[in-house]
């Protein structure tokens, strides 16, 4: 396979169109026959349409709110997203189960199946590709907002072709972002040009008149990610989603902890991806934010955990992020009841409401924190057009290869994982081991003296033990992994 | 110095745990193999007999972990594993049940040891200390 | 009687504590001797010593948490405070009943007895004359914190005597405090000439060298009121105190919902307390603040209440308040149930450790909002100061009559009640009706146009709806309560 | 124009509520008569007898209301005012109880309706049209 940054040519796509189908027997279905789907997507209202309600959220400065959910079978799915959509959800998700993630569509239906006889969920999501177009369907038409696919698959190529057949007008990954964190031995090649095809087949829904959101999913592993290289996948996956004709972009961020640097990464991640975009000539992008409350491990105790959820609003909303992802009060514990969701639901968008018209005013110290961020992801991707000579995708292979791009704590094999984060004084997210990391030595000098800093004021010297501690501290409610008490 | 199989079981790629629970037993001065996420019962119990270890440590973080543990003991003793010690840990069953009965359940597996949400890798190593006899 | 800002002699003073003492039976309790009081006082360790906690807080720029909590039975309430130490409280409270912060002992009396008889609290605090000295020690040694009686007494000279005598290490309160917003029909003469006495028993107990917090409460009303009003009457009272004596004093503020302005104002009230103490000259005053989480109306929702509590968190820490004061999900049905009150400790606490090491640098807008408050408390102070003739008391008494100081929805006759507060456009508060406030034209001027904004935004005229819409909107979910959807 | 007395009753000085109630039946085209906080059922009762009023309105908010409303009905009825209407809400009694428990008490105590807490003042104004038919 020679990967290419360029658009699939149409007959080609849909050759493997063809083949993607045949990938599990719900593909047969005569609800994917393209005529049958353009019809259905053109059925479905503005209001349910996500491309349409971003839109509207971004005109007006609002930030909506969208929880996690899936269980394994339809009525009780259903009945989990009318339940939180009542809760005040703007947007519904569907999460899918990890075997379905994995493209292991017979282990999915045994899990299905052993769900539905022992009235207990066994799978952790809603196995889309399963239940197939019409099931879906039935999920779209029993609420009222839009639907997104949210999973962390590598080749989704079949799963996408499924849900937005149904009408689920938004989609979740990227060829990067559902691979590094989401699997260990596919290679980088192999999902970009699967992520390829779903956003070329987002740019053949979008010629024939139709809005798809497409959200490159910004936590990466959710533990310490510094702020620049999510940021930087993210730009990067906008720019291969442009290049298929993907026209509505919601680019993600999860929370690192310390506001300054949440709400100017929030910033600088919009102004650069369109700045990039445009760069590259890509016209009439509608570029949104998307901001994840805390992703990494969750304290126990309930009223701690909704503490973090509105915290994590807080930060959303006053870095003015167009969509806000919830978590639930049983996020260490495991996937969340109906009603445990809702207060996570509940929560958030009481915060965002509260500060709706509230904004954090530009201080020097967050314009220094802004400016930092963009210079380092003008390294990053400088250094992945370079070893691309000029092809993204290509560079993108071959910086990670390298190690020029690198995302800590990823199970992939295709990460080189030589970079090691952790905080500074300030709780904000640096990096504490560069690895191959491309990045000027006068910002890996700033990185060093910031955690210098925290390592002197306390009293130890620099090592990994303070990422490890990083790693635990918020869940045992502190920002920073401080040693003794 | 004994020896411990460390993995993600499954299709589960829960990797921040696995390296954390890497790096506390090698300082905990264990000789620690580590398989990775995404392992298959096979992977685990391959890498046992190839190190003759003591210990396998199975993490399951993402909910799967009731499907992909079953019949895990009865592999071991076709392997040849009779006496190998299995501990099970992470976030083993999907949602908040009830540990009693997720207890009993992986028990009834043939796990020696189950340990429930929240359980560091710090808190495990007093057990590992007895189990392992040193 | 003759109200003069000057300390009262001790003779007189102790000629006053013998008609105190006589208010009900449990003043004639020998654990009330001063001698006796002096020696229990000084066993009462460091870690249970308020005035020693608070400073230490403040040394390591800590945030500490406090709940309201008083139930009438002693068993209870002392099972109330042990379980509230374990979810993490740093100070206990001890909130009196209403009928005590009346000196309806009587009633109290009733209202005791039939909690017990039926096992149902029918009064809604710990009635603490009534139990007596020896009956608060016993709550004092359950504990493991300093412990500060909470009430909203005009005359709470038998209460003070009590509580102190008990090894209770703070008192709440003041005479205007204590009164405009508590009462209806008690002259602020008398209020102010009692709470004269209340300081009058720390400063004699300063003289014996125990350190006893002072702490004059800050919310007023709890509802829209202007920082500039409760930040002059936080600086009258802590001079009125500090002139009988009192040496560390913690002042006050109530969340009015816009994080800048909320973190403007309790920057300005810690520094211009100090300023004013310096420049009446008292020497060695230990001064720290207070934050009060919302006080105005809840919402009935509990998840939206720890979302509220949770906001109410961050902003206290980003303000760096030594004390937080905390609420219930419960808070808009009732006295709240132990363990709902525990809930929000615990969110609070876990919010303050979050942003432990986080602070917001300062931007223009926030040195504009200081600056303003500032400017505004000057005015007050000055014509409080002139009326006063040179007399801080008097010219307190002067300005409440005419108007030129004045608090909005408060009940008592002594206060005009002529002004109207609204929310601006960014959600802070302003003042819509002057009233006979004294301010200068300037100021009033800059109100005026904030609100105009507001209202031409709304396409309403400027009017007392906005006042009324507002009073409601943060219990139904937003902080400016605009009209429409 | 029909007449309502109201106030709020006991120790009691939550003020807010009782201004915005006044300032919304004074819009809804009332004559009101505002006795303010701190009121004693013979505060109530005297402006009623004054005013010739057709509904007593009485709020408690702080918890006591219990207490302070027994035998105000009895009372009302010695004051030759056998026919008034009487509304009590708030916050009635103490904590977050089973509202139906306290319908019932308030009920028996004789008045005629009884709101549960965060029954804001428009609520009630369906309420007070048909009870004062107009
Ligand atoms: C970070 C995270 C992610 C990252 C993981 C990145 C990566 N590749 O590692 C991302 C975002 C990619 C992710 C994805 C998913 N996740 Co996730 N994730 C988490 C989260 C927030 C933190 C996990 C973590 O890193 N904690 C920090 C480490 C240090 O702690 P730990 O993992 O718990 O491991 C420690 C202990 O458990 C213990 N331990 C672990 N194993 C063992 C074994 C033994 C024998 C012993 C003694 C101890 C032990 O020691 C470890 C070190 O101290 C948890 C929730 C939480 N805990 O707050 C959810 C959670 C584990 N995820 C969950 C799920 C469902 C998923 C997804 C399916 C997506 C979804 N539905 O939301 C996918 C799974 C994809 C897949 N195929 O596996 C669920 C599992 C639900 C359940 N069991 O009911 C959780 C609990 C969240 C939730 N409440 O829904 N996730
Ligand atoms: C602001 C406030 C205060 C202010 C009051 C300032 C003032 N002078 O007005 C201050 C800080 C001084 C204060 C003091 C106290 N408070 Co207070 N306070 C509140 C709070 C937060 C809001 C009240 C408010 O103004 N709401 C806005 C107005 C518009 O709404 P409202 O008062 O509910 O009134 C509306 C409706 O109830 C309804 N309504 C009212 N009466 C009636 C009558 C009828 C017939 C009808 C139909 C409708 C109706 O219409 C009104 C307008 O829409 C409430 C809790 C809450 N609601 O969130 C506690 C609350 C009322 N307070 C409470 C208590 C206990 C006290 C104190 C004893 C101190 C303490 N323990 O914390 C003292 C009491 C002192 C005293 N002697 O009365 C408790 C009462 C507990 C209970 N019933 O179980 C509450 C519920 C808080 C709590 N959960 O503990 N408080």
């Amino acid at each position: 396979m020679k990967l290419k940054n360029k658009k699939l040519d149409l007959k080609e796509f849909f050759k493997e169109r063809e083949e993607v189908l045949c990938g599990w027997k719900t593909g047969n279905d005569s609800e994917l026959d393209l005529e049958t789907t353009v019809e259905y997507l053109k059925s479905v209202p503005s209001y349910k349409n996500f491309a349409f309600v971003l839109n509207k959220a971004k005109k007006h400065g609002e930030t909506l709110i969208q929880p996690r959910a899936g269980v394994p079978e339809l009525g009780e799915h259903i009945k989990l997203l009318q339940f939180l959509e009542k809760a005040g959800a703007d947007f519904l998700p569907s999460t899918i189960d990890s075997y379905t993630r994995q493209n292991r569509y017979t282990e999915a239906e045994k899990g299905l199946d052993e769900s539905m006889d022992k009235h207990r969920a066994l799978l952790n999501g809603f196995p889309a590709v399963n239940h197939g177009v019409k099931s879906c369907k039935q999920v779209l038409e029993a609420i009222n907002v839009p639907i997104e696919a949210r999973h962390g698959t590598p080749d989704a190529r079949l799963l996408s072709e499924i849900i937005h057949a149904a009408g689920w007008t938004s989609n979740e990954g990227g060829g990067i972002s559902y691979n590094i964190p989401y699997a260990k031995s596919i290679p980088l090649e192999v999902s970009i040009r699967n992520w390829q095809y779903c956003d070329r087949l987002v740019g053949y829904y979008e010629e024939q008149g139709i809005k798809i959101n497409r959200e490159p999913f910004g936590p990466l592993t959710g533990t310490l990610v510094p702020p620049a290289i999510s940021n930087t996948v993210m730009i990067i996956e906008a720019l291969l989603a442009a290049e298929q004709g993907v026209k509505n972009i919601t680019v993600g961020y999860g929370m690192g902890g310390n506001l300054i640097q949440d709400v100017a990464a929030v910033n600088s991640l919009h102004s650069q991806t369109k700045e990039y975009l445009k760069r590259f000539g890509y016209e009439n992008m509608e570029i949104s934010t998307v901001f994840h409350q805390w992703m990494g491990g969750f304290p126990a105790d309930e009223a701690e955990a909704m503490a973090l959820i509105s915290y994590s609003s807080t930060v959303a909303a006053l870095s003015k992020a167009t969509k806000l992802i919830t978590k639930s009060p049983h996020e260490s514990m495991g996937i969340p009841t109906m009603e445990a969701n809702g207060l996570g639901v509940k929560a958030s968008k009481f915060i965002v409401r509260m500060l709706q018209d509230q904004r954090i005013t530009r201080s020097e110290d967050l314009n220094e924190e802004m400016d930092l961020i963009k210079r380092e992801v003008n390294c990053l991707m400088e250094a992945v057009l370079k070893v691309g000579e000029g092809d993204l995708a290509v560079g993108t292979v071959r910086a990670f290869e390298q190690g020029l791009l690198d995302i800590p704590f990823a199970p992939s094999q295709y990460n080189a994982g030589k970079i090691f984060p952790a905080r500074d004084n300030d709780g904000r997210i640096r990096i504490l081991e560069f690895g191959n990391l491309a990045m000027d030595q006068d910002i890996k000098d700033f990185h060093y003296n910031k955690i210098k800093e925290r390592a002197d004021s306390e009293n130890r010297k620099i090592s990994f033990q303070m990422t490890v501690d990083d790693v635990y501290s918020v869940s045992k409610g502190k920002l920073i992994g401080r040693p003794g008490k | 110095m004994k020896t411990i199989v460390i993995g993600v079981i499954g299709a589960d790629v829960h990797a921040v745990g696995n390296k954390i629970i890497d790096y506390t037993l090698v300082n905990s001065g264990y000789n620690v193999i580590n398989i990775g996420v995404l392992s298959s019962q096979e992977d685990f119990i391959n890498a046992a007999i190839e190190t003759d270890a003591d210990l396998i440590m199975v993490s399951s973080l993402y909910g799967h972990g009731e499907i992909d543990c079953r019949g895990m003991r009865e592999k071991c003793i076709e392997s040849g594993l009779e006496d190998i010690l299995l501990y099970v840990g992470g976030n083993i069953v999907v949602g908040k049940q009830d540990f009693n009965e997720t207890l009993k359940r992986f028990k009834e597996m043939g796990f020696d040891r189950v340990y429930p949400p929240g359980t560091s890798i710090d808190l495990a190593l007093n057990d590992i200390k007895e189990d392992l006899g040193e």
